[in-house]
């Protein structure tokens, strides 16, 4: 089936009677995923600057209010649905990631589930990739979002609709009087799309990684950073958080936000310890979560190669240096 | 300076052009109003001066203003410090006088010019016969230096910078009291008798103090304290005491003849003291 | 969890007329951490105290909230009433219902809330309170006076005569001050040297008191009962030990400069007494002018003297000593007229004098022994003018204050002019006349009886003609111009502080008024101290006053001396700045802002990863610290907090206000 | 270009070498032509990874920093912007001028929005100058010129305006872990439990972070621009801090900071005759 | 829609314990009388009043703050105050800066005879800013949306 571009903001507008619509508008230029107001274009020339975590796993998020006299505890959850349009692929998989780490393993995370269930994803497959992508060095494809409910595919005039999931099909249905039988030849190239850049993700990544961990090359590659939290909060993967509250004398609400293993409050404890006293042990960790510990307990590597730490990195660090030396077991500084 | 200051104004001339300085009359200038304006409105004793000096920027942004009057120096630097200071005045006054006036240039006084250093080098230069032993008290006027915010004046009461000037000339300046004090000049018609008495007192501390001659650096303070000595004469059994401008001393000490800068202009017979001077100092000098 | 306990007081109808009782009970019951709220009629009676204890032990209260008057009414009866509870007594925080609640509200229904809130507010913050310890510091016994003049020779007696050390520090080479410059002294005109002396003797004498002349203060650390002063000594050249005082050596010295002590009336010779009844009676040599430490030939001095005293090498030293309080009683200087009035002649002119001119002049041990006589030609004057005001009350060219005891000394001058001089013209020029003290006025009147004019007005110049001192200016109560033909002047000039006031303030850390006189900490009611514990005021170091005056404050902080002396001890308040090291990165914004010095650098062990490191801490000396907090507002990091007042107990406090 | 480049790589050898300093700090390659990263060279070998062309951007004086305590002074490549940063943490006492070796190469600009503010091109401390200094910039005009702009919004715009860019903060602290002026041991804002600053991403929270930290370091701010150039939302960082200096140029004439080492802090000190406006 | 209560703000005065809280109380003393809302918090001089409270206060819900202390040169603390001064001349433009509106906050100098001057100080200040209204900037983000949602 085929979605033709003329038709877009019609089907757009469809889904936007059924649920929110979030999807990748320009801001001066760069594209930003916002909810859509049924006007504005939406901006899918590139990836965006941000990826959309936010919406299962919002900034900062009420978990429940409370009363110390009374003892009362209510839950606040928010059931919304929303639609997520012209998301790439590698955020698509830091889904599947997220998915992971907050639904399985014998521990599903209440808030993330209910806005998880509410969430569709509509996936655009790339038509170019940016000079920092390196997704398909992390086994997937830019040309395809298995985990998408639909994956759409530019052919020029229009959007070839592939739907993976009920949630997929709920919206072919919705689309219906839109789509068209597939033209047959692909009038630009795409599922064709290859990164410029290769990281070196070798199957035996993770364990070479662990098994360096006392490497000193950990110090040359951390002696750069600022020890800013930039890399984990424009990381569509990064899930870590830290759970405050708000008194208003004996009552108060609980909230979660999110944190950076980066920061040097990250890990201290209770007592002032902190096992990981320097940035040299903040990204030791940060790296080894992404390319080993993740992959140790899921079996998938927890980094989509988007590329967005090499992008923004003040210092202009690269995760993909770590992954260089290791897998060629090169020195840090040669 | 055509009339009763004319030999002020060509001893300036004389002393000016042969030290090589050149002065530009500000086109279109009128008068600063001195010493009625300010009384009637506080606006229009700005204005007028700020009118004269917004146009010499216009006109010749790169120069300063300088003036040989007391009475015009005190108004011109007034509206120059005004500007500078007070935004309100400034939005003011441009717009009473319909003229933009930023006072970039700086106001001097006549003195001020004199004491800079190359100028006091140029004169020196330039002196060809000396004044010796002639007794002068320097007279600076009141407004030369009053009010100190405005014109910056060192010290109010007892300045020196003219007494540095006429130094050059070989003359020897005396100590004395009143070389700031009021000539009362501005009250010359309204109160004839305040300006008598201020007037009469600083020609009695001149000549108590051993001056021969009293040197001034305005006009109206000149003219002021010439025009008063003949009832001084009379009631106080005193001697008339002559009143020159600092340029005519200089001008005299350059080489200038009577004629050229019409000492017999001067209302007290003024030759006669300079000749007696230049012939103790030169051996029978003609001038 | 804490266990407040809230006490609402009535105080009579005082609060309870306006705010509800009742309303603050109820809401205090639902706040978190509150155990346990009652109210009654009197808190602060003995029965409502009771009730208070009773009620801790009843209900194992940790911490009291008391919604009655101000804190400053009786935080201290409740802290003193909680010290046999078991709690702390900084466990305790007032909400103030009455003064700023119910006196000052109408509408019932609003103040009740407005009372809840603060009731609110003090809760919250009372859960974050800590208990405070006093720390207690000893004392050294022993005072430093700093200036010894009447003030400093008083204030040093008084204490030294309580039983305690004490050492009187002077610049000059003795002790005597201004006072010992004076004739007479007003309103009974007993001869000044005769009241001073022996009292400069005494300082000499007394076991307690150790006399440093030519000495000043290099340095100061410490605090209240424990301070630490460098004390520079200035190199004498004469051994002070061995010399007799006999005089001799100066008969012979070749150099005559002007003397100090006569205000250059006369001249001295380069190896000197300050002047002849001068304590210790020892001469020293006046570097500046000496022929040989300038580097001539010369030694005569040194030949002269019997016993050896003369010592050309002599050098300044440095001694350093504690004490546990410091009096300032460093005086006045008359301001520079001179550089002032250019009208009166800029100094041109040598028959004006200025009043302490004067006084030398007309005293018998004076350069004209006492014969009132123009400087210029030895003549004695027919006409004199006394200006009063030169300098003072003069917001354009001088100071705008009153130098308070001018009045009194010019009318002493004229009388005295008037004594010597029979048929003397004298007039005065004067803006007020100010003669509060016991018998001035009727002295004032004297001495217009005995034909002193006094003319209303200020003098606008004053020039030489003909021999004369013409003084021109305006008699405003006739509204005309003057003009006096005068034969010596006398300009009655301003008091100002004494050179190197604003070095030894900041040294010592207290503060100065926008005239650079000394602070006193409270103009009212603390007159005699320094905001600075322990740094006490004597004299016309912190304004110009006269005799009686000076000399009543100076006992008064030598009683503020001996009080502290007399402890062996003293407790400090426990509400002061706390720094947690581990925060502070030692950046010292802190040290500057501290007006007590209280807060320094201090270099610490630490570890930075393995290796072992020095680094630099902020510090607090809690004998310095005066809790005032303004270190903390400035401390970025929050590594300075205020005990009593931390920024967590304030914050506390915003929030519960935005319920 | 490169012939200084050559200059810097034989000082920076010779320094290794000669055991001067333990390590030096400079400019590196990245896979990218466009961007170079900061380097930390210990063995004199490796002095010829230094490089120097118009994307050495990153200043370098932060990361003294992170090793406060040396056993051999750190040379570091100066320019004026890194000579600024020093003298800002002498004066905060955060360094010792023993422990490091300052390497003065001036600027010839680089490409990037930060040096567009820049008026000293040429450190103004170091302890050896690799090549003549350069012109400094022409004075750029409009030093406040955004933070007039905004003055000049009403405060419901202004509101909007700094509403609407902290809305997009995302709280990494890059701008905070840049900066030379923020060289507290502990950040206030990693202590949230003091309760000053919420760990909370919201616009108030967002808010009251930016204006904390630009009244933390308003008057010590070098204006040397990194703050923004690092923050990966573009936002106007130092429209908060250059409000502040242009405030105190205005209530007490000419202020910059790091000009030299002892200059106390505007809220510092205090003068009698402050301006009051609290009567 | 229910008739709305007329808004009270709340405002928050620190005031320093030796000067304005001393006005204050004599304010009291003398019955004067001045708006419920003003609130004092006890401080022991204005010195110690970080700017962080204030950006607390708005965030936490106050309407309006005032910070008071003795006048420049009758600091107990001899100069406190003015760093006060210098701190919050600089504080209140930047929150101006940042579109909070100049009325809601405000710096006096009382001093503990200037009864008066507290009442009218508090009474103005309240009065300005109840034209003004509530304070929704800085506000915490929480509190608003739950309002939000229970006003719709």
């Amino acid at each position: 089936m085929e979605l033709k571009k003329d038709k877009l903001t019609e089907a757009l507008l469809l889904l936007r009677g059924a649920s929110n619509v979030i999807l990748p508008v320009s801001n001066d230029g760069a594209p930003v995923f916002k909810l859509w107001d049924g006007v504005a274009e939406p901006c899918l020339s590139a990836n965006t600057s941000l990826p959309p975590k936010d919406l299962l796993f919002p900034r900062s998020e009420k978990m429940y209010d409370y009363n110390v006299k009374t003892g009362n505890i209510s839950e606040i959850s928010s059931n919304k649905k929303q639609t997520v349009f012209g998301i790439r692929p590698c955020d698509v998989r830091s889904i599947e990631n997220l998915d992971h780490a907050f639904l399985e393993s014998g521990y599903t995370d209440s808030y993330y589930k209910t806005r998880r269930d509410g969430l569709t994803t509509i996936a655009l497959a790339c038509t170019e990739t940016a000079r920092t992508c390196f997704c398909d060095s992390m086994g997937l494809s830019p040309n395809d979002a298995p985990g998408a409910d639909i994956v759409l595919n530019d052919r020029g005039d229009a959007y070839t609709v592939k739907s993976n999931t009920e949630k997929g099909e709920e919206i072919t249905r919705l689309w219906k009087s839109l789509l068209s039988k597939e033209t047959g030849k692909a009038s630009k190239a795409s599922g064709s799309v290859v990164c410029d850049f290769k990281a070196r993700a070798d199957k035996d990544l993770p364990e070479k990684l662990v098994a360096r961990f006392d490497d000193p090359m950990w110090d040359k590659l951390s002696k750069a950073c600022l020890g800013c939290g930039c890399c984990s909060f424009i990381c569509p993967t990064c899930y870590c958080f830290d759970i405050g509250r708000e008194n208003h004398g004996a009552s108060g609400t609980a909230f979660r936000c999110w944190d950076s293993c980066m920061f040097s409050d990250y890990s201290r404890m209770a007592g002032g310890h902190d096992p990981r006293p320097s940035k040299k042990e903040r990204l030791r960790n940060r790296y080894l979560h992404k390319l080993a510990y993740f992959n140790l307990r899921y079996g998938v590597t927890l980094c989509v190669g988007c590329g967005r730490c090499v992008d923004k990195c003040p210092a202009n660090l690269d995760v993909t240096r770590a992954m260089d030396i290791i897998s060629e077991g090169v020195r840090a500084d040669g | 300076m055509e009339s009763t200051a004319k030999s002020y104004r060509l001893a300036t001339e004389y002393v000016m052009s042969r030290i090589g300085v050149e002065l530009v009359e500000i086109e279109d200038w009128n008068c600063c109003g001195a010493t009625s304006a300010h009384t009637l409105s506080e606006l229009m004793g700005i204005a007028l001066p700020a009118r004269s000096l917004a146009t010499a920027e216009l006109k010749e942004p790169e120069l300063d203003i300088v003036t040989g009057c007391a009475s015009c120096y005190a108004r011109l630097r007034l509206a120059m410090h005004k500007i500078r200071t007070d935004k309100a005045a400034k939005y003011l006054i441009e717009n009473v006088i319909d003229m933009p006036y930023e006072a970039r240039r700086e106001v001097y006084n006549f003195l001020d010019v004199l004491s800079r250093e190359d100028v006091t080098e140029a004169i020196k230069g330039k002196i060809k016969r000396k004044l010796e032993g002639l007794k002068v008290a320097c007279y600076y006027g009141c407004l030369n230096v009053r009010p100190a915010l405005i014109t910056g004046a060192p010290d109010r009461e007892n300045p020196q910078s003219m007494d540095a000037i006429i130094a050059l000339t070989g003359a020897e300046t005396v100590d004395w009291a009143f070389k700031t004090e009021c000539c009362g000049a501005a009250h010359q018609n309204d109160a004839a008798s305040v300006t008598r008495d201020l007037s009469w007192r600083i020609l009695k501390n001149a000549q108590l103090s051993g001056a021969e001659v009293i040197v001034t650096a305005c006009p109206m303070c000149n003219l002021n304290l010439e025009m008063r000595q003949d009832g001084y004469r009379k009631n106080t059994g005193r001697s008339s005491i002559p009143v020159f401008s600092v340029s005519e001393l200089l001008a005299v000490a350059m080489g200038a003849s009577a004629r050229h800068i019409a000492l017999d202009a001067h209302h007290v017979p003024a030759a006669k003291a300079l000749a007696a001077a230049l012939r103790r100092s030169e051996g029978g000098v003609a001038i | 969890m804490s266990r407040i306990g809230v006490f609402v007081c009535h105080c009579g109808t005082n609060i309870a007329s306006v705010v509800d009782p009742d309303k603050l009970i109820a809401a205090a019951r639902e706040l978190p951490g509150v155990a346990y709220a009652a109210d009654y009629k009197y808190m602060c009676s003995e029965p409502g105290q009771q009730m208070i204890k009773d009620s801790i032990s009843e209900h194992g209260l940790d911490r009291i909230v008391i919604a009655s008057c101000s804190p400053r009414m009786h935080e201290t009866t409740f802290r003193k009433m909680l010290k046999n509870t078991g709690i702390n007594p900084y466990m305790l925080e007032i909400a103030n219902i009455r003064e700023q609640c119910s006196w000052v509200h109408v509408d019932k229904d609003r103040a009740s809330e407005k009372a809840v809130n603060l009731m609110r507010m003090a809760v919250s913050k009372i859960s974050k309170n800590e208990p405070l310890y006093a720390q207690t510091i000893p004392i050294t016994k022993k005072a430093l006076v700093i200036g010894g003049g009447i003030a400093g020779i008083q204030a040093a007696l008084d204490i030294a005569d309580a039983g305690h050390e004490v050492v009187l520090l002077e610049r000059e080479s003795s002790v005597g001050g201004k006072m010992a410059m004076l004739d007479k002294t007003f309103p009974t005109l007993d001869c000044s040297a005769c009241i001073s002396t022996p009292k400069m003797v005494d300082v000499g004498a007394h076991p307690n008191i150790t006399l440093m002349t030519s000495c000043e203060v290099e340095s100061v650390s410490g605090y209240i009962g424990n301070f630490e002063v460098g004390i520079k000594q200035k190199a004498r050249y004469v051994n002070h030990d061995i010399c007799t005082g006999c005089g001799l050596c100066e008969t012979k010295c070749p150099v005559k400069v002007e003397s100090e002590f006569n205000l250059g009336l006369s001249t001295r010779p380069a190896i000197y007494k300050l002047f002849p009844q001068a304590v210790p009676s020892k001469p020293i040599i006046d570097k500046e002018n000496c022929r040989l430490l300038k580097g001539g030939k010369c030694g005569i001095c040194a030949k002269l003297c019997p016993l050896g005293c003369v010592n050309y090498e002599d050098e300044d030293r440095t001694i350093t000593d504690n004490f546990g309080a410091i009096v300032i009683a460093t005086g006045y200087q008359l301001v520079d007229w001179p550089s002032m009035y250019g009208e009166y002649g800029g100094g041109r002119y040598k028959d004006i004098l200025s009043g302490l001119q004067f006084e030398r002049t007309v005293n018998a041990a004076g350069p004209t022994e006492g014969h009132i006589v123009r400087p210029s030609d030895g003549k004695e004057p027919e006409t004199v003018v006394i200006v009063k005001c030169v300098g003072s009350r003069d917001p354009n060219k001088g100071k705008s204050y009153c130098s308070r005891a001018c009045c009194m000394y010019a009318a002493k001058h004229a009388h005295q002019i008037l004594e010597k001089l029979p048929g003397t013209r004298v007039f005065i020029f004067y803006i007020d006349v100010r003669t509060p003290g016991k018998g001035y006025e009727e002295f004032y009147d004297q001495t217009r009886m005995d034909g002193a004019v006094y003319v209303r007005g200020r003098v606008s110049k004053i020039y030489e003609e003909e021999g004369q001192l013409v003084c021109r200016g305006e008699d405003s109560l006739l509204g005309e111009q003057v003009s006096v033909k005068a034969d010596m002047v006398i300009l009655e000039t301003a008091m100002e502080p004494s050179p190197g006031i604003a070095e030894l303030t900041s040294l010592l850390g207290a503060a100065r008024d926008v005239n650079n006189w000394v602070q006193e900490a409270h103009p009212k009611l603390r007159p005699a101290e320094t905001q600075v514990g322990g740094v006490f005021l004597a004299g016309t170091c912190q304004g110009p006053k006269d005799i009686p005056d000076t000399v009543a404050q100076a006992s008064a902080a030598a009683a503020k001396v001996i009080g502290l002396l007399n402890k062996s001890e003293m407790e400090t308040s426990p509400m002061i700045s706390a720094v947690e090291r581990d925060k502070c990165s030692g950046c010292g914004v802190c040290v500057g802002i501290c007006p007590y010095k209280a807060v320094t650098l201090l270099e610490i062990d630490d570890r930075h990863g393995a290796k072992r490191i020095k680094r630099e801490v902020a510090n607090v000396n809690s004998g310095l610290c005066q809790g005032c907090g303004a270190c903390t507002s400035a401390c970025r990091t929050g590594a300075l907090d205020l005990l009593g007042f931390r920024n967590k107990q304030i914050l506390e406090e915003v929030d519960a206000l935005c319920l | 270009m490169s012939e200084k480049q050559e200059k810097m790589r034989q000082c920076a050898e010779k320094l290794l070498r000669d055991g001067e300093a333990g390590y030096v700090i400079g400019w590196g390659e990245t896979r990218f032509d466009d961007r170079t990263t900061p380097i930390f060279v210990e063995d004199p070998a490796g002095a010829g990874a230094f490089v120097w062309n118009e994307y050495a951007i990153n200043s370098l004086a932060k990361y003294l920093l992170d090793d406060k305590y040396p056993d051999k002074k750190i040379g570091l490549f100066t320019r004026g912007c890194e000579s600024r940063a020093i003298n800002r943490l002498l004066k905060d006492n955060q360094i010792k001028r023993e422990n490091v070796y300052l390497i003065g190469v001036p600027c010839d600009g680089k490409k990037s929005d930060r040096c567009t503010l820049c008026r000293e091109r040429n450190p103004i401390l170091y302890d050896v100058l690799l090549w003549t200094p350069e012109d400094d910039p022409p004075p750029a005009a409009g030093r406040f010129d955004r933070v007039k702009d905004i003055e000049a919004m009403s405060p419901d715009e202004r509101y909007v305006y700094w509403g609407e860019t902290y809305d997009s903060c995302i709280r990494c602290y890059a701008c905070r872990n840049v900066c030379p002026a923020c060289n507290c041991r502990e950040c206030y804002a990693d202590m949230s439990k003091t309760g000053f600053q919420g760990k909370q991403h919201s616009r108030s929270d967002n808010q009251i972070f930016g204006v904390t930290r630009a009244f933390h370091v308003g008057d010590r701010c070098i204006e040397c621009g990194e703050c923004e150039r690092v923050c990966p939302m573009n936002l106007p960082i130092m429209g908060q801090t250059q409000k502040i200096l242009k405030d105190i140029n205005e209530l007490t004439g000419e202020y910059e900071c790091g000009m030299d080492a002892t200059s106390e802090n505007y809220l510092g000190r205090f003068d009698l005759d402050d301006k009051d406006e609290f009567m | 829609m229910p008739v709305e209560k007329s808004f009270e703000p709340a405002i928050v005065a620190f005031c320093c314990n030796w000067c304005t809280y001393t006005g204050a109380d004599l304010a009291g003393l003398n019955r004067m009388k001045y708006p419920e809302n003003v609130h004092v918090i006890r401080v022991p001089c204005s010195g110690r009043v970080n700017p962080q409270f204030i950006l607390r206060a708005f965030q936490k819900g106050c309407d309006g703050v005032m910070v008071c202390g003795c006048h420049p040169g009758d600091c107990h603390y001899s100069t406190g105050n003015y760093f006060t001064r210098r701190r919050f001349m600089i504080m209140k433009r930047l929150l101006e800066y940042n579109g909070i509106d100049p009325e809601r906050f405000h710096a006096r100098w009382i001093s503990g005879s200037e009864a008066a001057k507290f009442r009218d100080t508090a009474a103005e200040v309240s009065e300005h800013v109840k034209k003004l209204g509530p304070n929704v900037k800085y506000r915490e983000e929480f509190r608003i949306t739950e309002s939000a949602e229970a006003g719709t």
